[in-house]
């Protein structure tokens, strides 16, 4: 078991740490789906079917298409290579980064964690139950949320003119 | 079959629809004339079922009551009345109403205001049903004003006309002289009885125990308060429906459309007041007792109504515009009416009232007819010869002058105005009424005789009239209903037949046969054939050449005539008296106004400005300073605080991020558990 | 991922066992901890081998249909009616150089078939081929195969972003702009079936659709009010998912040179290909799982045919149906197709959504009510679909069309 | 190292890598898929404690299905704001969207 899970961990956390330093907008983008899949088979190992589907759904199927969608329309210019972050910035980022590293590495070595059994998946039927009986309100909340990003992404990206561009 | 609680659909379908309509956009012209057309149809049918209703029971008052609003103690209570006078009334109003508006619709099809027009004629369906319907004097009263603004509204309907604008406040406020003293009898009414409803299963105004008491007390002068209530409500009633001092109005309410004078100014809201005193009838009639009593209360409508009658069709004989004939005409007939409640015979007055706006709604609309086909010529000098050009109005017209002379023993009016002379006849106290009314049905078929020849017979002597044509289906389909309608409504109050006063009494009258009476009838035909005969050798005979040539009573009894057109100088008078008092009273208040209380107010606000003035000073040169120096001093700190202020928004996230993880190490190291 | 090895019930007809017995014969002498994985490899094998047959024939019978649709005998020459046809291309595409352009980004541009192909073939593994016939039993099976399915229109820009080529980049822009565009009502078009049959797993879903109404009226889906609309729903959004005319606009030979295919040739061109054609059968399965009962026989007396036959005729009838429309409709433009997409199908798949809730509550009515159900299933359908259909061809008259003078 | 830490090691991890990308990176799109990284790490946790924690309650498992949902939602209106921002200053570097005047 942890050593599948110690597998997947590594094949979602490279792509990550790789997307992060690549200059190649694109690459990065893609590199970041790599480790949203990635994520997704580690959900899938922990027993998280449905969750793991739905990680790919989402983020493979739509926030990456968004967000290539994005690159495209905003080309930097002739080639996608980004220039390098200030050194400023860089040194600055890192050591905040480092500091949060730091900090959850300690609290996570230091907290002695009882190692439990694994609980049992819970079928699939349950868990619509649990969307459709007491978690109902958050799901409709959920739906109204995404219904008005949806609408407020389209105003957003509109033209000044909404004749055109409304869809797409 | 209509339940007396289910009363109040009938007025609010017309408030509906005026109501939408008034809402409606002015581009929706179709808009307000379908709904108020679906409406009053509607209301027709309602008032039809409450007729059956009302039938059912003629003796039996059902009303339906409820309280409006408690004023302290006492509750301030409505009602709707269910019997046979209220029902018949509306029956008759909502049908006059239906034609009169398809009779609008074609009158009024190019008028760009045509939906105005239609909402205010819904509105005041709406107020006159509720004024038929309703048992309480309050909400009779309501509805009273609601009418008189209509009518208002609608005189003045073509406001760019100064003629127009001045008709419409001459009528309301004329009318609103009488409604004074009616608001002061109602309120007389409340004070002595407690309540305003007329029947209240026993507790009502008009009803037994209120009746007797109000018979019983008696004011300084040996006067009854019954009789006192009386008079005042009567006021109202000679405004609303153009008695002698206040008739003036009347006459110029010819400026408005022909269609609303047809239906208010001749069939319906006129009538109002005659309804009116039919309704509180056995208040009035409350005190009997002549003995020693300097006036009664019905003595008064009595001499009011012959008076006016008279008066009416004296007026009448000299009007050359047609509408101005009829309006007189008007007048003259409502004081029949007025007679014929004075001498107690108020089912009498309902019958005349019921006939009456049969057929003036007919000669309205012919004369509307007559108007519309010669281009708005509605003077009858300048028309003529329009008998060959306008066939079919010629012969309605015609009807409905017969119907109004009281043609005999076909015609409704002969058989109403004989109701009403015949009661006028067995008046004990007097017989200058019955005298009087004999001396109208003569006029009234000379001035009609005369009319109708000047208008119709001749040739033409004016292009207006040279020009003419038949009108419209939409104008003469109302025109032959009206006709139908004022031969035939006499029929249900014949001597021989009584059913509509046994009706309105609610106690079976005697059929007394033709017999009784007979004399009476054959004099009222002698006098109304005398009268034809004079206006025909007058008028028609030689029918005047052109519109120049002078009028042929004229030519004989020059001052008489000039007397007659002239009104009598009545308006003069008004003028003279009450205009100028009035106009005076208002100088006198402009001038308070402007030296006096003007003063005052202006005086207060320099007092005020001089104080501002004084506080600005101390504020300039007193405060501000300190506070300028404290505000520069923060507006630096500002400056030089915002220089962090970059933009950056990673810059902002780095301090954050930092700040947060110093936090969390000092959380987790520090040992802070 | 529970890897179960389904023993054969001796119920079923032999026919109908044949595949298990097979499997068992050929596993039968593993120990038991390798036996589910042998069996795995087994399907997937299968798989591949059956697909990549359909895949070859497929083109064939493409190629030929829509020949004799344009009066074209099509490809007669290699082997017998040209049935050796596809081996000679798959032969010729072998042998053709591969050409990679000197700016392209290479790494990607080797990827994007690849990614392609193995996304495509993913969808499969849920799909019940027949009555124990399906690689992987799955709860969330209806979820995983379209999240798999997601993913290749993101090789497909990879494809054309990496090509350096701006028809290529356009092409890439479409097919981003496609796949938001269609996602949203292929899954909307999906979600009733959960709703009514109860279940995510495909098994589950065929299940659901089992026996029949009066003995002849198959439970299919696509038999009742909602689920013909959605079926219908289901089959445009695939024609765009699987970028195929008159969706196809990535690969628009006459406006885009082939999109983004312009700049692949040889074995990865005829890897695209390939991805197109599986990812087509894959959808077109899903849609006979969904809407058209599976491998469910249409009639009770026709159940003796083993049911993975009855799932080969109606995915072939689907897939024929795909190469008429491919012959018949004109190709859209990028606007008309998001309009088509955001302004009607989701729409209607909305409203089709309702539809299926109301099925499922009101799913034991019987009787007249049964009656007043499908009336109301039906209105649900019909009410909307001529509402929209009225809006958006609102200003749009007839088409009239002036010839020259001849 | 049991299962848990692995998990929790692995988000925070994640959840750097995340922060890294929103703290260095200067294109606008990066930091948002940066931000998205976070979300994901912090899903992890809750999957992990779902799964290792003391037992009881799907709660941990149902909240990461809201956060992808509320996160779907971040991610497009994030983009409309990059597209919006890019029309009005012709450049989606954060650096440059300095100004609170567009």
């Amino acid at each position: 078991m942890t050593t599948l899970l110690a597998v997947l961990a590594l094949i979602c956390l490279a792509p990550a740490v790789a997307a992060v330093l690549v200059r190649n907008l694109i690459h990065s983008a893609l590199l970041f789906v790599l480790a949203w899949l990635g994520l997704a088979a580690f959900y899938l190992a922990l027993g998280a079917e449905f969750v793991a589907f739905a990680q790919a759904l989402v983020y493979v199927g739509g926030v990456s298409m968004v967000a290539l969608f994005a690159v495209l329309l905003t080309r930097p210019g002739r080639t996608d290579l980004l220039p390098p972050p200030s050194a400023a910035r860089a040194v600055g980022g890192l050591a905040a980064a480092s500091l949060v590293a730091s900090m959850l590495a300690s609290s996570l070595f230091w907290s002695r964690l009882p190692s439990m059994e694994p609980t049992a998946p819970i079928p699939l039927r349950r868990l619509g139950e649990l969307l459709a009986g007491p978690y109902l309100v958050a799901v409709l909340l959920v739906g109204l949320i995404l219904t008005v990003a949806l609408i407020g992404g389209l105003l957003l990206a509109a033209p000044r003119r909404p004749a055109e561009g409304g869809d797409a | 079959m209509l339940h007396a609680s289910h009363l109040w659909l009938i007025p609010a379908l017309p408030l509906l629809a005026a109501a939408v309509g008034a809402a409606a956009p002015r581009t929706a012209r179709r808009l307000p004339v379908a709904l108020a057309l679906g409406a009053i149809i509607g209301s027709f049918l309602l008032s039809l079922a409450a007729l059956a209703g009302a039938l059912a029971a003629p003796a039996a008052k059902l009303t339906a009551n409820f309280t409006w609003f408690w004023a302290g103690s006492t509750a301030v209570r409505l009602g709707w009345l269910l019997d046979p006078l209220g029902a018949l009334m509306s029956v008759l109003v909502c049908g006059v109403s239906v034609l009169v508006f398809i009779f609008s619709t074609a009158y009024l099809r190019d008028d760009p205001r045509l939906g105005r027009f239609f909402t205010c004629l819904s509105l005041f369906v709406a107020a006159m049903l509720g004024l038929l319907v309703a048992n309480s004097l309050l909400l009779l009263l309501v509805c009273w004003e609601l009418v008189g603004l209509a009518s208002y509204l609608l005189i003045g309907f073509w406001f760019e006309r100064p003629a127009a604008a001045a008709a419409a406040k001459k009528a309301f406020i004329t009318t609103r002289l009488g409604d004074l003293g009616f608001l002061l009898g109602l309120l007389w009414l409340f004070h002595a009885t407690g309540s305003s409803l007329f029947y209240d299963g026993g507790a009502g105004v008009l009803e037994g125990g209120a009746l007797e008491r109000l018979a019983a007390t008696t004011l300084p002068g040996g006067w009854t308060a019954a009789t006192g209530i009386g008079l005042l409500l009567f006021a109202g009633a000679v405004g609303k429906s153009g008695q002698f001092p206040l008739h003036v109005w009347l006459p110029d309410a010819m400026e408005g459309p022909t269609p609303v004078s047809a239906l208010i100014h001749a069939a319906t809201m006129v009538a109002a007041g005659v309804f009116l005193v039919a309704r509180v009838f056995p208040l009035m009639a409350a005190d009997q007792g002549l003995g020693g009593v300097p006036v009664h209360a019905l003595t008064a409508v009595a001499v009011i109504g012959s008076v006016t009658a008279l008066l009416g069709a004296l007026l009448a004989v000299a009007q050359t515009d047609i509408k101005r004939v009829l309006a007189y005409s008007t007048v003259s007939q409502l004081g029949y009416m007025m007679l014929a409640v004075g001498v107690g015979a108020w089912e009498a007055a309902v019958f005349h009232l019921i006939t009456h706006a049969c057929f003036k709604a007919l000669l309205f609309l012919g004369s509307g007819s007559v108007i519309h086909a010669a281009h708005h010529e509605q003077d009858a000098r300048r028309l003529g010869g329009l008998a060959t050009r306008m066939r079919f109005t010629y012969v309605t017209f015609l009807l409905g002058t017969g119907a109004l002379i009281g043609l005999p023993l076909v015609f409704s009016g002969f058989w109403s105005k004989e109701a009403v002379l015949h009661a006028a006849e067995l008046w004990p106290v007097s017989h200058l009424p019955f005298l009087a009314g004999l001396a109208g049905v003569v006029l009234t078929a000379f001035y009609m005789t005369r009319l109708v020849s000047e208008t119709f017979l001749g040739r033409a002597r004016g292009d207006g009239a040279a020009h003419a044509h038949e009108s419209p289906r939409a104008m003469t389909l109302p025109l032959a209903v009206l006709a139908v309608a004022s031969v035939a409504a006499g029929w249900i109050g014949t001597p021989a037949w009584p059913w509509l006063q046994s009706q309105l009494t609610g106690a079976p009258v005697a059929a007394h046969g033709l017999a009784e009476g007979l004399g009476l009838m054959i004099l009222s035909t002698v006098l109304v054939g005398a009268g034809i005969a004079a206006g025909g050798w007058m008028y028609a005979r030689s029918p005047r050449a052109d519109d120049r040539a002078p009028d042929p009573l004229a030519r004989r009894f020059p001052g008489v005539f000039a007397a007659l057109a002239a009104r009598l100088w009545i308006d003069e008078f008004y003028a003279a008296t009450v205009g100028r008092l009035l106009r005076g009273a208002a100088a006198l208040a402009a001038w308070l106004e402007r030296w006096v209380w003007g003063g005052l107010v202006s005086l207060t606000g320099r007092v005020a400005e001089t104080t501002g003035e004084v506080n600005r000073a101390i504020d300039e040169d007193g405060l501000n300073t300190g506070f300028d120096r404290a505000s520069d001093g923060l507006r630096d700190a500002a400056q030089r605080y915002s220089r962090a202020q970059t933009g950056e928004v990673q810059g902002y996230l780095r301090a954050v991020v930092v700040g947060l993880a110093v936090l969390a190490l000092l959380l987790v190291w520090g040992g802070v558990r | 991922m529970i890897l179960a090895v389904a023993p054969a019930s001796p119920a079923d007809a032999w026919l109908e066992r044949a595949p298990l017995l097979l499997r068992d014969a050929l596993t039968g002498w593993l120990p038991d901890a390798l036996r589910p994985w042998v069996s795995a490899l087994l399907s997937i094998a299968v798989i591949l081998g059956v697909f990549g047959l359909l895949f070859a024939y497929m083109t064939l019978a493409e190629r030929k249909l829509l020949g004799r649709m344009q009066n074209r005998p099509g490809p007669n020459r290699t082997g017998p009616f040209g049935l050796l046809q596809p081996f000679a291309d798959a032969i010729k595409a072998l042998t053709k150089e591969d050409i990679v352009p000197r700016a392209a980004d290479r790494v990607l541009h080797f990827l994007a078939p690849v990614v392609l192909v193995a996304l495509s073939l993913l969808g499969l593994a849920v799909i019940p081929f027949g009555r124990n016939l399906v690689a992987v039993e799955l709860e969330a099976a209806v979820l995983y195969f379209f999240a798999a399915g997601a993913a290749t229109e993101l090789s497909i820009f990879m494809a054309g972003w990496a090509s350096r080529n701006k028809y290529s980049l356009l092409a890439a822009m479409r097919a981003l702009a496609q796949l938001i565009s269609y996602e949203v009502p292929l899954l909307l078009s999906v979600v009733p079936v959960v709703v009514v049959a109860g279940s995510l797993s495909t098994t589950g879903i065929v299940a659901a659709q089992g026996g029949w109404a009066a003995g002849i009226w198959p439970h299919w889906h696509a038999l009742t009010p909602w689920g013909f609309s959605a079926f219908a729903v289901f089959m445009i959004a695939a024609l765009a998912e699987s970028n195929r005319s008159p969706f196809d606009l990535p690969e628009a030979e006459s406006e885009l040179i082939a999109g983004h295919l312009t700049e692949y040739s040889g074995f990865k061109y005829a890897l695209f290909f390939m991805a197109e054609y599986l990812g087509m059968a894959a959808l077109s399965a899903m849609a006979v799982t969904l809407f058209l009962g599976g491998w469910q026989a249409p009639l009770g007396l026709l159940e003796f045919v083993p049911s993975y036959a009855w799932f080969g005729v109606k995915l072939l009838l689907l897939l024929l149906g795909f190469i008429w429309i491919r012959a018949t409709f004109p190709r859209l433009r990028i606007d008309q197709l998001t309009r088509l997409s955001w302004k009607f199908l989701v729409p209607l798949a909305l409203v089709n959504l309702l539809n299926g809730g109301f099925w499922a509550a009101t799913a034991d009515w019987s009787g007249p009510a049964a009656a007043v159900r499908w009336l109301v299933s039906a209105l649900l359908v019909v009410v909307p679909f001529v509402a929209l259909a009225r809006s958006l061809a609102a200003g749009y008259g007839p088409r009239t069309y002036r010839y020259a003078p001849s | 190292m049991s299962p848990l830490h692995l998990c929790l090691a692995l988000s925070a991890a994640l959840f750097c890598t995340g922060l890294v990308a929103v703290l260095i990176r200067g294109n606008a799109i990066l930091v948002l898929l940066g931000v998205e990284l976070m979300l994901n790490a912090a899903n992890l946790n809750f999957l992990a404690f779902w799964r290792f924690g003391p037992g009881g309650g799907e709660a941990g498992l149902v909240f990461v299905l809201f956060s992808i949902a509320v996160a779907a939602a971040e991610a497009a209106v994030g983009m409309a704001l990059v597209i919006a921002v890019h029309r009005h200053l012709r450049s989606i570097r954060i650096a440059d969207a300095n100004r609170l005047k567009g």
